[in-house]
């Protein structure tokens, strides 16, 4: 046992990608789902204990190949990412066992043996990206994780051929960023010699007046940006989210952007530090305008959607707004918001969309027009659809508020008082597109020719309102999650500067 | 300045190749040509790698047993790894060229792009009707 | 080699290889392109060769030259022929690519020179790399060894990404013959087809 | 019962009465039993809390921590104990009306109906019992989130745009203003809590209180200062029991109960007297007060004019905030008691008078009074009450009031009052004479199948919907008498 | 191309040394150039040569697609297995020093398992893929050559 707990952070990579293969050798049936739902459990359980283990006993590095850093691969947990792998496990342990039945619903059964390979391995990717010490190795497992999700989001073209060109116009977005990404590290490599973000760290200080660090920083950042649909490179986000099947629009929606905002939080705290002078200008003159703009256009469009997904994928450019925000903030709370929204967007995108996939599962394409009187009909999901958006407007008692609380303080302690309004007047949008829905819902009348919709069976009902009460729980008992963000927050914060 | 030009003129030389392959990514409108641009992309960082690992006199990191000058081996280990995932790249990228092709009877962004519309006119029509 | 001749071995391959970027850019018959692309990656993979990356230069001759052009002319084959579109010129796409460029030169002016030996990147780790893998490891060629042993995980990542992408291909065009009943008919529609979607379908 | 235990049950009793209405929806009967024993329950467990506070007692409830230093908890004091009792008590008179109402007009979805109104009541209960302002904010958004369905109750399209109006504003004004008020307040003072005499003392610099108090009196959009005031009026699309004690009770009630919290709890009355920060809050609530009695004139539906009444007697409320004394503060408080009492009334008789003749306009209304004398009766009292004579309760609130604006040196207020209260007179006073001294015109207006007492030539609406308003009118009366001992109960808040 | 007898011929000679080549650049690769992937590599392109001048159907014969679909993860899961064989023995994930009764025997094993997974997989994903495109059915109008 002890061997485990002593090999926790390589098994928390390892068992999944030891299962994706395995996994494509399975008979079909529903053996592919029971494999990935077993790993993804034992991924969470393994990013629990890493967690503990790490609020208790500091960092954990863990020297693959036993190799000490900076000669071999290093992995390296510390608060924040032991708190991202337990986004990215708990999502994919709560999605996994909603998935069985929409993903029988919405993807050939011949390929499901596939199509949990490719889920694995994109588990996999995000959790290798998230854990490592080494600014390579990010790339690499990056590059796993974004392969499947094109591979699963092309999965949606049996409902829609739209699917097809939204992952092809993925992938192409996606790997410019990752070039953009390796020509970064290129550049600071040449001039410090180290791939190890540990050891760059050490020997970038010297070198801040560098224009190839300089020049590494800004194709870093926008390579990141690119994955993480930073505005203004976030067109491939709304095709790709709405048209992939709704498991893996759950599973993306809530965990992939955030593996890279991670990654930009990394860069930027822990390898550079807001201190050195070109970082700090990008706060204030490119992330803070960018925020804003990705917050109001975010949030416009969505309101002109009709199809649902689309809808809930522009706010979550939006809401990636808020992410960069905090980022630009540059302060305790600000960074605290950003952390606290990593979690938090999660919990709702993930209710909303499964929610969605419930309502994909009875009625096919899910529009405003096609979902108008099913309140009625589908009581329980969208009683969820009306909680997790009250969450994503950001009221009182959910999870929405505590990050937009945190943002809020942050732009008041910077005394940057038309941010806080600007705050503030985009959930107002967020009301906008999500009372839409609900009053389509519940005081519009059923379209001609709908027969009676029964309710999302209960092995879909349970996972999205155990993320619907958590949205609720975690708004009302934020100790947990506030105490681990600020910690992380002030330990960037603290070690930049 | 000849000394600028001779400690940097591989790099440039580079960086004018990676220019080219972004401008076709980026203003093609043939998804093949695309990822034809993406490939050139990626083989000028490729190059741009190897080059920082170039030492002058050095040899290829193979060791002979006679005391060397090696060029510098991990950039090399690094763009293996970095092909490896671009090969990966393109397969997926022509597999779902040829799927479009298959949906759409095309290939260019173009009449792609006004399909989607038609259907999405379409749609929005049935929605209010 | 000396190193004159190395500098013109550089010049001229690159200037033949910037050549043949713009020819791929320019050309519509994209036979020509895949054939372009070929002759890109061996250009490329000599030049890698006169860099003393020959394993690198193995690979992308392998990659580049084969693996990617049978695959461009296996999709050329099931696609199209001809770009229909004339090649146009796109502001947007300059401006990205000058500020890209831009930045890149920019860094160029504070980057170690070209072979220098004293470039920070070679006095580092790599010292280690070198006389590990000819104590600890007794693999003579370093490359190798650090591949395989030192940053062996970055390499379990690589065939995990290999993997991905087969599996990946599998899906999109695997079987095609068994699934055409099936999938055809969906394919061809604009997308949400009824039949695909009827709520009975799932009520197992 | 412990103290804790009660106030916990304050808010449990009708949440769970609502799960019990939801699972009683089948049966109307029972559904409507277990309405009316909620709300007894309800008013029996706030009575019992009533001898404790009127004692000087404080009961605490910690509920949960949400965020370092910020609580959820309750805490009651005089004024939420007055609000609540207001609240519960008239939920029971208004559920008897209720059933009459709902019943008499054949409305769809009541079990929706019946559950809203629960949890309506139960986060008026939160904001009521607040003990920090933070919770008081979270209450006030489930609140405005709950009465939503009720105002779209009918989801015609005149239904649906009314209640997007009312959302909209209601809560636009709520996040976009007073939560913005709340973090800066929390940034400034660390804290939020509800503390005699203000957190905010030193704590800001005084040229900055005014916008502080303009974003929590704009923000606080249920108190419907103008121009926020348009949500109240679209919010009369709702069938009447909700405007009746909704629109007269809860929802703006809670209002301008937060405004009195904000001003006493959070300013504290002595820093705002100090500084005149709130001097401009004088001259826009006069504004409201007789822009709305105006428009209210020329009103010629009942409802719509009844809820310009509601702007305009709001404002009083605000007035007496404004005016930062504590007579001022007193008569605001007492004004919540009293127009509670009297616009329910007012309401309810509205409502009678749809149930029975479906007549919404008032110039519909010629002879009605002697066809349906209770119900002309109880709105003539209620009309009274609110224009401020005795022996009405509304003449004590309007009394005090005119006392703290000669207190404070306010000529030109008490002229507000007594203009206002002459249009009063010009908007109320109609009705009734239309009623009762206009001979009706031929035909008779056909009265409901089921009219009681149609054998003396009356046509009054169902019993159940008759009763109700003559029981709060009475209680206008009571309350006049009774007076002193509000004012005895509220008088800690003002130190 | 049944009667591109020269083809046949020529490709029937070249095929094995290719094979034969593979097998010297998966082995060698500790000594000079090369290694599981390039390996991998020839070894699939061998494959696809025959495939091309045999057909695809020939090739199924030789390498069937279930074999292929087998092959695909095993060499992962060599991979794979050997960095937890490393656990196992007492080290750390992948770490081959433990692999063998002294480190660098266990190195030189490790490598060894490693480029052999490495292998694997990529040859059989090369294959892999071109049977893929082959199997898809050509539907491209005339105008298009």
């Amino acid at each position: 046992m002890s061997l485990l707990f002593e090999h926790m952070a390589a098994l928390q990579v390892a068992v999944p990608l030891l299962s994706a293969p395995v996994c494509s050798l399975l008979r079909g049936g529903r053996q592919p789902w029971f494999l990935a739902l077993a790993v993804s459990w034992f991924a969470f359980f393994a990013s629990i204990s890493l967690l503990i283990q790490v609020l208790d006993s500091g960092d954990i590095s863990y020297h693959m190949g036993n190799w000490a850093p900076p000669f071999g691969i290093e992995y390296r947990v510390d608060a924040i990412n032991a708190f991202v792998l337990l986004i990215i496990s708990g999502i994919s342990a709560v999605a996994l066992p909603y998935a069985r039945l929409s993903v029988a619903h919405e993807v050939d059964p011949r390929r499901h043996g596939q199509f949990y390979t490719a889920y694995l391995l994109c588990l996999t990717g995000l959790l290798g990206g998230t854990i490592t010490g080494d600014a390579f190795n990010i790339f690499v497992f990056l590059e796993i994780s974004s392969l499947s999700a094109y591979v699963l989001v092309a999965a949606g073209a049996r409902q829609d051929r739209r699917a097809l060109t939204a992952a092809y116009n993925y992938l192409v977005l996606g790997t410019v960023g990752a070039t953009f990404f390796v020509i970064g590290i290129g550049l600071l490599y040449m001039v410090t010699g180290t791939l190890n973000i540990t050891d760059l760290a050490e020997r970038l200080p010297p070198l801040v007046d560098n224009r190839a660090v300089q020049a590494g920083f800004a194709f870093i950042i926008v390579g990141m940006g690119l994955k993480l649909a930073m505005f203004p490179m976030h067109t491939w986000l709304p095709n790709a989210y709405t048209y992939a099947p709704s498991t893996v629009t759950v599973f993306l929606a809530s965990t992939a952007t955030k593996v890279s905002v991670y990654v930009v939080l990394r860069f930027l705290f822990t390898v550079f530090g807001p201190s050195y002078g070109f970082v700090g200008l990008t706060f204030e003159y490119i992330f803070l305008p960018l925020a804003i703009l990705a917050m109001f256009i975010g949030s416009a469009a969505a309101i002109y959607q009709t199809n649902l997904k689309r809808l809930f994928a522009y706010s979550s450019v939006a809401q990636l707004g808020y992410m960069v925000l905090g980022i630009a903030l540059g302060n305790v709370a600000g960074l605290t918001a950003t952390v606290l929204h990593l979690f938090n967007h999660a919990l709702m995108k993930g209710a909303l969309f499964m929610a969605l996939g419930c309502v994909a599962l009875r009625i096919g394409a899910v529009s405003i027009n096609g979902v108008r009187g099913l309140g009625r009909e589908m009581p329980w999901t969208f009683a969820a659809i009306a909680g997790a958006g009250l969450s994503l407007i950001g009221v009182p008692s959910t999870v929405g508020f505590i990050s937009k609380w945190y943002l809020i303080l942050g732009a008041l302690e910077n005394g940057w008082w038309p941010v806080a309004v600007l705050i503030v007047a985009s959930s107002l949008l967020a009301v906008i597109y999500v009372w839409k829905i609900i009053e389509a819902a519940y005081f519009g009348a059923a379209p001609e020719g709908r027969g009676p919709v029964s309710e999302a069976p209960l092995e879909m009902l349970a996972p999205l309102w155990l993320m619907v009460v958590a949205n609720f729980y975690f708004g009302i008992d934020a100790d947990l999650t506030t105490s681990v963000a600020g910690k992380v927050a002030a330990t960037f914060l603290g070690g930049g500067s | 300045m000849l000394d600028a030009i001779l400690a940097h003129y591989n790099y440039w030389l580079i960086i004018i190749l990676m220019m080219i392959g972004l401008y076709i990514v980026i203003s093609r409108g043939n998804l093949v040509k695309k990822i034809v641009g993406l490939n050139i992309f990626q083989t000028s960082v490729f190059l741009l790698y190897i080059t920082l690992a170039k030492v002058t006199g050095g040899t290829a990191p193979i060791l002979t047993g006679k005391p060397e000058i090696f060029s510098n081996p991990l950039p090399h280990v690094l763009i293996l790894t970095a092909i490896v995932v671009g090969i990966a790249t393109t397969a997926l990228g022509f597999a779902l060229v040829v799927r479009i092709r298959e949906s759409y009877g095309s290939i260019e962004e173009d009449d792609i792009l006004a399909a989607e519309r038609a259907e999405e006119e379409i749609a929005v029509k049935e929605a209010l009707s | 080699m000396g190193a004159e001749m190395i500098t013109i071995v550089n010049i001229v391959l690159l200037t033949m290889l910037c050549f043949s970027a713009v020819a791929i850019m320019l050309l519509r018959h994209l036979f020509a392109v895949a054939a372009l692309t070929g002759a890109f990656s061996l250009l490329s993979a000599g030049l890698l060769v006169a860099l003393d990356a020959v394993d690198v230069a193995f690979t992308e001759a392998a990659v580049g030259g084969g693996i990617s052009t049978v695959l461009m002319l296996g999709t050329l084959a099931l696609t199209q022929r001809r770009e229909h579109r004339p090649p146009r010129f796109s502001l947007p796409a300059l401006l990205v690519v000058i500020a890209t460029g831009g930045a890149l030169i920019y860094a160029t002016s504070d980057m170690p020179a070209y072979g220098d030996p004293n470039a920070p990147a070679l006095q580092h780790v790599v010292p280690v790399y070198i006389e590990g893998s000819r104590n600890d490891i007794g693999v003579p060629n370093i490359v190798t060894s650090i591949l395989a042993s030192y940053r062996g995980y970055d390499t379990l990542g690589e065939v995990a990404v290999i993997f991905t992408a087969g599996i990946g291909v599998m899906f999109l065009l695997g079987r095609r013959r068994e699934d055409e009943d099936d999938e055809g008919m969906v394919r061809h529609g604009p997308g949400n087809d009824p039949e695909s979607s009827e709520p009975e379908e799932t009520a197992s | 019962m412990s103290t804790e235990m009660a106030l916990a049950l304050t808010l449990l009793i009708p949440s769970l009465g609502g799960i019990a209405i939801a699972w009683a929806g089948r049966y109307p009967n029972l559904r409507e039993a277990v309405t009316l024993i909620t709300a007894s329950v309800l008013f029996a467990v706030v009575i019992s809390l009533l001898q404790q506070v009127a004692d000087g007692g404080a009961p605490t409830l910690m509920l949960i921590e949400v965020l370092p230093g910020l609580p959820l908890m309750l805490k009651v004091e005089p004024l939420g104990m007055l609000f609540g009792c207001v609240a519960s008590g008239l939920w029971i008179v208004n559920s008897l009306y209720s059933f009459g109402y709902m019943r008499g007009t054949n409305e769809t979805n009541q079990t929706r109906f019946y559950i809203c109104f629960a949890i309506a009541i139960a986060s008026s209960m939160g904001i009521a019992f607040a003990g920090n302002m933070f919770t008081l904010f979270i209450f006030y958004e489930i609140l405005t989130i709950s009465t939503y369905p009720l105002v779209a109750h009918k989801q015609n399209a005149e239904a649906r745009s009314g209640a997007r109006l009312y959302l909209g504003l209601l809560i636009g004004t709520s996040i976009g203003f007073q939560l913005v008020a709340i973090i800066w307040t929390w940034v400034a003072a660390g804290t939020l809590d509800f503390t005699i005499g203000g957190i905010l003392r030193d704590k800001i610099d005084p040229t900055m209180l005014p916008i502080l108090l303009a974003l929590y009196m704009f923000g606080i959009g249920k108190a419907a200062l103008m121009p926020f005031h348009r949500w109240l009026p679209a919010a009369m699309v709702a069938p009447t029991p909700v405007s009746a004690l909704l629109h007269a009770v809860a929802v703006v009630k809670a209002g301008v109960f937060t405004v009195l919290k904000v001003v006493i709890y959070i300013f504290g009355i002595e820093l705002l007297s100090e500084t005149g920060a709130s001097g401009w809050l004088i001259w826009v609530a006069s504004f409201t007060l007789l822009a709305a009695s105006l428009v209210a004139i020329s009103k010629d539906n009942l409802k719509a004019r009844l809820a310009y009444s509601t702007i305009s007697q709001l404002s009083y409320i605000i007035l007496g905030a404004a005016l930062a004394s504590s007579l001022g503060v007193l008569g605001g408080a007492l004004h919540i008691a009293t127009h509670a009492l009297g616009k329910i009334t007012l309401f309810m008789c509205a409502g009678a008078i749809y149930v029975a003749t479906h007549k919404t306009e008032i110039s519909d209304m010629q002879g009605l009074g002697r066809v349906m004398p209770f119900t002309f009766a109880a709105f003539c009292i209620g009309a009274l009450s609110i224009i401020g004579l005795p022996p009405f309760a509304g003449s004590w609130s309007k009394w005090y009031l005119a006392l703290a604006a000669a207190d404070t040196g306010m000529v030109l207020v008490i002229a507000v009052l007594m203009i206002s209260s002459l249009l009063n007179v010009a908007y109320l006073m109609p009705v009734v004479a239309r009623g009762f001294f206009r001979p009706a015109p031929a035909p008779q207006p056909v009265g409901a199948a089921v009219a009681p007492g149609a054998r003396f030539g009356l046509a009054e609406a169902p019993l159940l919907c008759v009763i109700p308003p003559c029981l709060t009118a009475l209680g206008c009366l009571v309350l006049f008498f009774y007076a002193d001992e509000v004012v005895d109960l509220l008088r800690p808040i003002v130190g | 191309m049944k009667h591109h007898l020269i083809l046949r011929v020529v490709s029937k000679l070249l095929i094995p040394f290719i094979l034969l080549f593979a097998l010297y650049v998966q082995f060698h690769g500790d000594y000079g150039p090369g290694g599981g992937f390039q390996a991998g590599v020839l070894f699939a392109s061998a494959f696809i040569l025959y495939a091309l001048i045999f057909g695809v159907d020939n090739a199924r014969e030789v390498l069937p697609s279930k074999a292929l679909r087998f092959l695909v993860p095993v060499g992962l899961i060599i991979y794979a297995l050997t960095g937890f064989a490393g656990i196992v023995m007492g080290g750390k994930f992948l770490d081959y020093d433990v692999l063998a009764q002294d480190p660098q025997h266990g190195q030189h094993l490790g490598i060894l398992v490693i480029e052999f997974g490495v292998g694997t997989t990529v040859a059989a994903v090369m294959v892999t893929i071109f049977y893929a495109y082959a199997g898809r059915t050509r539907d491209v109008d005339d105008e298009d050559w």
